[in-house]
């Protein structure tokens, strides 16, 4: 008898494989296209042939472009959002994991704040910065992003807070170390996971914001789910460029989530039942 | 100098209800104190009071002569051992037991010089580059314990801290915990709701309930006299036989009568102390191993039980069965006699009880009737 | 002594619940002015009065025209798509939590699917609908969320469908019953709490959706934050008719979220250290 | 008939690591079998191969006459319970106690006959409209085990389904499995970690170790006659002492040396056995219990113990002390005295040894030299 016994009959096994795999393709031939038409020359982007000649055409093209700028404008804006708006989240989430502060009332307030619909806070945002002279300005993104993503990471941290056991702090404080000691020399180090993945996740939700994006920003200030928006509407679809843009725009999100592939698969369970 | 001084300590909860009421007592320095009870009673409430990590709502707490009420943790120099261990995970052994030093500003040669000190008297030489994830879970356990002496703290606060170790590790660090008490001599107090640990590792034995302390005296003589049937209940296991009976005089001598046959004479020691109870309902305390296969001369009465159940352990076996009864049902009695006896289950067999050690409670208020302890007398 | 000797002196706590309160009225008060601009009559919305008088003028403006439709447009399509993705996301989410299906190379790609910017989505999608007729229609829209919400629901359920106890299947199959019978009868009713707070969630995100919403959608089909967003730029902003555009759009939210406050606040943790 | 026949049942895990390994057992209709074993020894992974929650890597099992191996769980008729009790939440207890009925399709009438008999026979009378969470520990056990009865299922699987409750708890309950299958006379296995339980509730225990299947046999026999280190260790607490000696040949006896003075004479009833060893290192194991205050007659040969920890636990004591030594360290034992015992912690106190139950150990293999069995012949 085989070291294990309860496999399915082999022609049911490999009708399941042949589905799952078609099932595959369906979903990674679109990239594999958008990946094929960003490095063939436009002329070909519907070219039958598989690979009709490698070409750096659409790239060059597209940074020579207002695209760099764009791109540098994106990477400045979700960083800075992130590095903002994590101190805060962290010491708003170690409050409500901890000291239960505000109660249930005010965590429910944090969520609430996401439930409001984008649209109708572009409005208020717009005003606000106007007032402050920022629109058209990185420095205004910068504001309303860390704004945006504090109730989430402070929500996500809130969690990965939760999981520590208290009485790793208790532990430290009796070993000399006071409140703030305890929580910046033992809770943060711990949870350097939990803030690794909430930091990727918040840089993520920026990079890809794309209406407050176009409300807030200039020409100059563009940032690239705008510039991508650009291109699909100014002087019809340049479709070589469009897809050297998809293929960029992803590029840091691909690097940045392999790299905490780990931590978010592991770290963020949504839900579990008391 | 650091003996503990609770003063009527209250923890109050915001709604409502208490943690600890009311607690009184003294620790002396360098005593090595047992907090007993079962879940929720309050003792690792009160263990956590002390060490500052709870508030407290009510009363005054004193280390040596000074008031703690409102000093942090960190200024009462008392060291925890938790239950969890508590070990930080991304610090090496070595930074774990360093880190209290480090805290109070020590030199890196006096922590280096300390930690290794330790490490060494624990036998973890070897592990101080590891993390804690690297180590097993009685490793772990001497890792905490480490942590807490490199400090030389006045107190010693141990919640649970062998309740995680199987039993083999356990009996091994009960051993070792009361050697390091002996050679340290630093107050200690040990949460623990394990009986085995309460009577084998303390000095004195505080038993809690419900946030209050319900007894506090040397295991020993709370094992000989619980003052209430939750003491005498919870102090072994087996626990005590407590039966319903009925006190009352007859031809000169007082007799204990669980109906059917099931009579004892109480002991001329005891008559003086029992006698005011006679005619009226009491519960009839026996601890199973006062229960004798043979006859021990005049000590022991002689009772007639119907075995229900023989569980045989190997070293001891332990007999349940049934026995009087009469107006009531049969009363439940378990009896805890040597490996060698002989008896099957179903079978009718006369047992020998030694009343002396015995108890009599009221049955109302439950607490023990007042009698002369044999402790001081044996 | 009192009964809790640990409250800081009381000159402390007025300052800080001072501080605590002008902190609160900075975030409601915008959210009450909003309230009250939209029952008032327009040619007052800026007057300097508390309350110049009641009038659900704007709200009787608003809802005879485009805006009414628009309003059961969104209903539909976010109900729909809910009521399309949970059953696929509840067997999915089961499937990954139980059986680890997929390892943990496709929980990573259904998180990656997150990750993509929506502007580059869009364009595709619309291709899509084009191809199957289905641009300006509902049914085009309730499918798109469907496959937007599906991946972000089979995270969530997976998160509960972990937290439920493998025992309890097992009783279950012991006791008679078929593995989808444990599924339905045992692992559904004890994780509803779970179904309905991501049937929420993704309500939620249907509901205020608006790139896709402005790209797929046309005048009969456009949705709230399409018919916000025209509101607030086609003839100038008519600031009373925004406000109570607003007012509406947030009312089925408040509804919903009330409902599954507790659902929410206690069953959502996304972040656990292992 | 429901028979359990397990034949070189092996659980191969897909990283390559084996959780249960040829594991042989037949276990005969209306048997109770204690499963024993650490944590991760593959007791509960057998446990529920049988229930057919696990699958089979390799081996078959049958129960009755039928292999089971592909048979889905509901097909065996067997009942689980489980450790957590795995009460369904959203259900009554009456809903709780009839899914398993409805499910095989009984009408609603016999569904709540069935019940409510049950619910009698367990005490659950008053709960039945109860959701579980409304329910104490020990009353949610009652209905987990209410929910396999009522079934009526061929065979009894319950993995370690006292672990959650306290002592006093456990200790009824433990009488209570054992009258329920005296009653109901199905086959049960139980699995669990506590040597109190595997002692007293079985007719056989089977010590499992790493996957496989080390020693079966009755509680008494593997009591007296363990076969190897494991077993001897495992088995009690506190266990018995091993204590590496050298068995020589002197002047016609066969002579057990600890060293310094720690010296035994082999029984004569032992000496043929263990003859053939005499010049080599072996494991000598003795039972705290075998180790008496005073001298029983000619069976025991006296020894000193110089005595480093006293453990009065009230009903007895637990002397620890250091004996022998000489070539190595000096050897740890630790005896089980009555609580008449007077002995202090630093005294030096002669103690005997009987030494008929006493079992000499391979050091290498870690087995037990065979020897006569006492068992048979007491």
């Amino acid at each position: 008898m085989s070291a294990d016994a309860d496999k399915p009959p082999i022609a049911r096994r490999v009708a399941l494989h042949a589905g799952l795999i078609a099932m595959c393709l369906a979903i990674v031939l679109p990239l594999l296209w958008v990946l094929r038409v960003s490095f063939v020359a436009p002329e070909q982007s519907y070219s039958t042939t598989l690979l009709p000649g490698f070409s750096t055409q659409n790239y060059q093209a597209l940074l020579s472009g207002r695209f760099g700028r764009s791109y540098l404008n994106s990477i400045v804006v979700s960083l800075g959002s992130v590095l903002i708006a994590l101190p805060f989240a962290a010491m708003t989430g170690y409050a409500f994991a901890r000291f239960s502060t505000g109660g249930r009332f005010a965590r429910f307030l944090m969520l609430a704040t996401q439930m409001l619909p984008p649209v109708a806070l572009v409005l208020p945002s717009f005003t606000l910065l106007k007032g402050l002279a920022l629109t058209n300005s990185l420095t205004g993104l910068v504001l309303v992003y860390a704004a945006l993503n504090l109730p989430f990471l402070t929500w996500i941290l809130m969690g990965f807070f939760k999981a520590i056991p208290v009485d790793l702090e208790w532990a430290a404080l009796t070993d000399g170390a006071t409140a703030w000691g305890a929580f910046w020399r033992i809770v943060l180090p711990v949870s350097l996971p939990g803030l690794a993945a909430a930091g990727v996740l918040g840089f993520i939700l920026s990079w890809n914001e794309f209406l407050f994006a176009l409300v807030l920003s200039g020409p100059s200030t563009q940032t690239i789910p705008v510039a991508l928006a650009a291109l699909q509407t100014s002087n019809g679809v340049q479709i070589g460029n469009v897809a050297a843009g998809v293929v960029l725009a992803i590029l840091p999100l691909v690097v940045a989530s392999r790299f905490i592939q780990r931590f978010l698969v592991e770290g963020l369970t949504y839900g579990s039942v008391k | 100098m650091a003996s503990i001084d609770l003063r009527s300590v209250s923890k109050l909860y915001p709604n409502g209800s208490y943690g600890v009421r009311d607690v009184d007592l003294r620790i002396e320095n360098g005593e090595f104190v047992i907090f007993l009870g079962p879940s929720g009673c309050g003792k690792s409430t009160t263990l956590r009071m002390i060490a500052g990590l709870e508030s407290i709502s009510a009363g005054d707490l004193f280390i040596g002569d000074r008031n703690m009420n409102r000093v942090p943790p960190r200024d009462r120099n008392v060291a925890v051992v938790f239950q969890s261990y508590a070990l930080y995970p991304h610090m090496s052994v070595r930074a774990n037991m360093g880190f209290g030093l480090k805290m109070r500003g020590a030199t890196g040669e006096e922590i280096a010089r300390k930690t290794e000190e330790t490490a060494a008297l624990l036998g973890l030489g070897q592990l101080l580059d590891r993390k804690p994830a690297a180590l097993s879970g009685g490793q772990r356990q001497r890792v905490a314990l480490g942590r807490a002496i490199v400090r030389e703290p006045d107190v010693f606060l141990l919640d649970e801290p062998l309740s995680n170790l199987d039993a083999q590790l356990r009996a091994e660090m009960r051993l070792e915990l009361v050697k390091l008490h002996r050679r340290l001599g630093r107050t200690t107090i040990h949460v623990t709701h394990d009986q085995v640990e309460a009577m084998t590792m303390g000095d004195r034995i505080c038993i809690m309930r419900e946030g209050r302390l319900i007894q506090a005296g040397r295991p020993l003589d709370i094992y000989a006299d619980p003052v209430n049937l939750f003491v005498a209940r919870f102090l072994a296991s087996p626990a005590m036989n407590l039966l319903p009976v009925r006190l009352s005089q007859e031809a000169g001598s007082l007799v204990i009568d669980g109906g059917e046959g099931l009579r004892f004479t109480v002991p001329a020691r005891h008559v003086a102390a029992y006698a005011p109870h006679a005619g009226t309902q009491v519960i009839f305390g026996l601890r199973p191993e006062d229960i004798y296969e043979a006859p021990q001369g005049a000590r022991t009465q002689p009772f007639a039980l119907r075995v229900t159940a023989v569980e045989a352990l190997g070293a001891e076996i332990i007999l349940s069965g049934t026995a009087g009864g009469g107006t009531a049902r049969p009363l439940e009695i378990t009896a805890r006699l040597s490996r060698h006896a002989r008896v099957q289950a179903g079978e009718t067999v006369t047992l020998h009880a030694d009343l002396l050690p015995a108890h009599l409670f009221d049955p109302v208020s439950e607490t023990a009737i007042a009698r002369p302890s044999l402790r001081g007398a044996a």
